[in-house]
């Protein structure tokens, strides 16, 4: 499945883009899978996702728990917890 | 009765409280955050995620009105980089009873900081860095639950 | 670091919440009172005592000060006669924390219902009335203690 | 002893003025005994101070319940229940 992934604030940085198309195979089902799958890409991606406790999703714009699956998700953002207002 | 907006340009505080005031209301409350003059931070950078952002405070400002008697909810905030003195954040509610517009004023800005994808960076003199979320807003945020 | 006013001049409130956020905290949270435009009243008309009420304002703007961790207060009262629409009051708090600052502005709007010398007369289509006090208010008021 | 009354809101109105000089006799020891006393002094003032459980009042601009003595007051103020905000 093609997934559009969203990465912002210190993730999209550690990355290096805020924004990238993927196919995971099939044995990604959730979150969690998703970002160990994203860790194999690149340095930067290693490095932004080492520590998923660190790390906060949205699944096609809604917050879920890292163990939630990814269903026919369509864009997935990955970012640090949030520290608005 | 909802206004809901995410802009870079700076929140014009008098005609968002006019807006609410327009409402026929007998009280407003607001909330202003405002970039910190005092601890060595020279400028603010807020980043969000488009149509999310706006969508979680929509739902806030609904969630808002699904509890109190408002006749009027705003919530206005700001980003891209700001300096000190600048305002982040605007929160405003019109109702007909003052502890109604107090009380949703306060749930908005609590449930702002851990229910809305913005992300802030400080630029300081020797640097920058990402803001770390402080647990007391999630204690704040939980206890309207 | 506290402002009290009571005027018959119109409250310009984007001076107020300017001044405010030049404390330098972080939070600014208001509450006006405006005259309401939905049941019959066509004017309102503030009468209060001279020298008492602005002490009494004083007297509540220290104690939330000895209460709060607040870095500015301020308290607005019109008097005589101001048509709907119009602000009767304003109070904003200035803090570090927002939940000094929306506590301290609640507490304060509270406690003036209840602790200064006010007295209000409606205007309505077949003449005035004085206007009865609430018993929520002194509620309202009494909670703080 | 001279004491200035000052009269606030219908109290003022039915009084007909906002403010006199008063000197009441010894016997006059607190609030509630100068309320009866100055309901005495007319009309207006008996429309005024009929009831006295309607009525709130400041000593030197210091707010007192009825029962309060008068001691050496200068400043007494006989007015509704506030309603300001």
């Amino acid at each position: 499945m093609a997934i559009t992934m969203l990465y912002f604030a210190w993730v999209r940085e550690r990355v290096g883009t805020g924004e990238e198309q993927v196919e995971p195979p099939a044995a990604v089902r959730n979150v969690a899978d998703l970002i160990d799958w994203l860790a194999g890409r690149s340095d930067g991606h290693a490095a932004a996702l080492a520590e998923p406790a660190k790390l906060r999703a949205a699944i096609d714009q809604r917050f879920v728990p890292l163990d939630a699956l990814l269903g026919d998700a369509r864009e997935v953002a990955i970012f640090p917890p949030v520290t608005g207002g | 009765m909802i206004r809901v907006s995410v802009d870079p340009a700076p929140i014009e505080l008098a005609m968002e409280v006019a807006a609410l005031e327009e409402r026929g209301a007998g009280g407003v409350a607001t909330f202003t955050g405002v970039v910190r003059t005092d601890d060595g931070v020279l400028a603010l950078e807020l980043e969000h995620y488009p149509g999310m952002t706006e969508a979680a405070l929509c739902a806030l400002a609904e969630a808002a009105v699904d509890r109190w008697n408002l006749l009027g909810v705003t919530i206005v905030h700001r980003v891209g980089r700001m300096t000190a003195g600048e305002r982040i954040v605007f929160v405003g509610t019109a109702a007909a009873h003052r502890r109604e517009a107090l009380e949703a004023c306060a749930y908005l800005i609590d449930r702002l900081k851990t229910d809305a994808p913005f992300w802030k960076r400080e630029w300081l003199a020797g640097g920058t860095r990402w803001v770390e979320p402080r647990t007391g807003d999630h204690d704040a945020a939980a206890s309207w639950n």
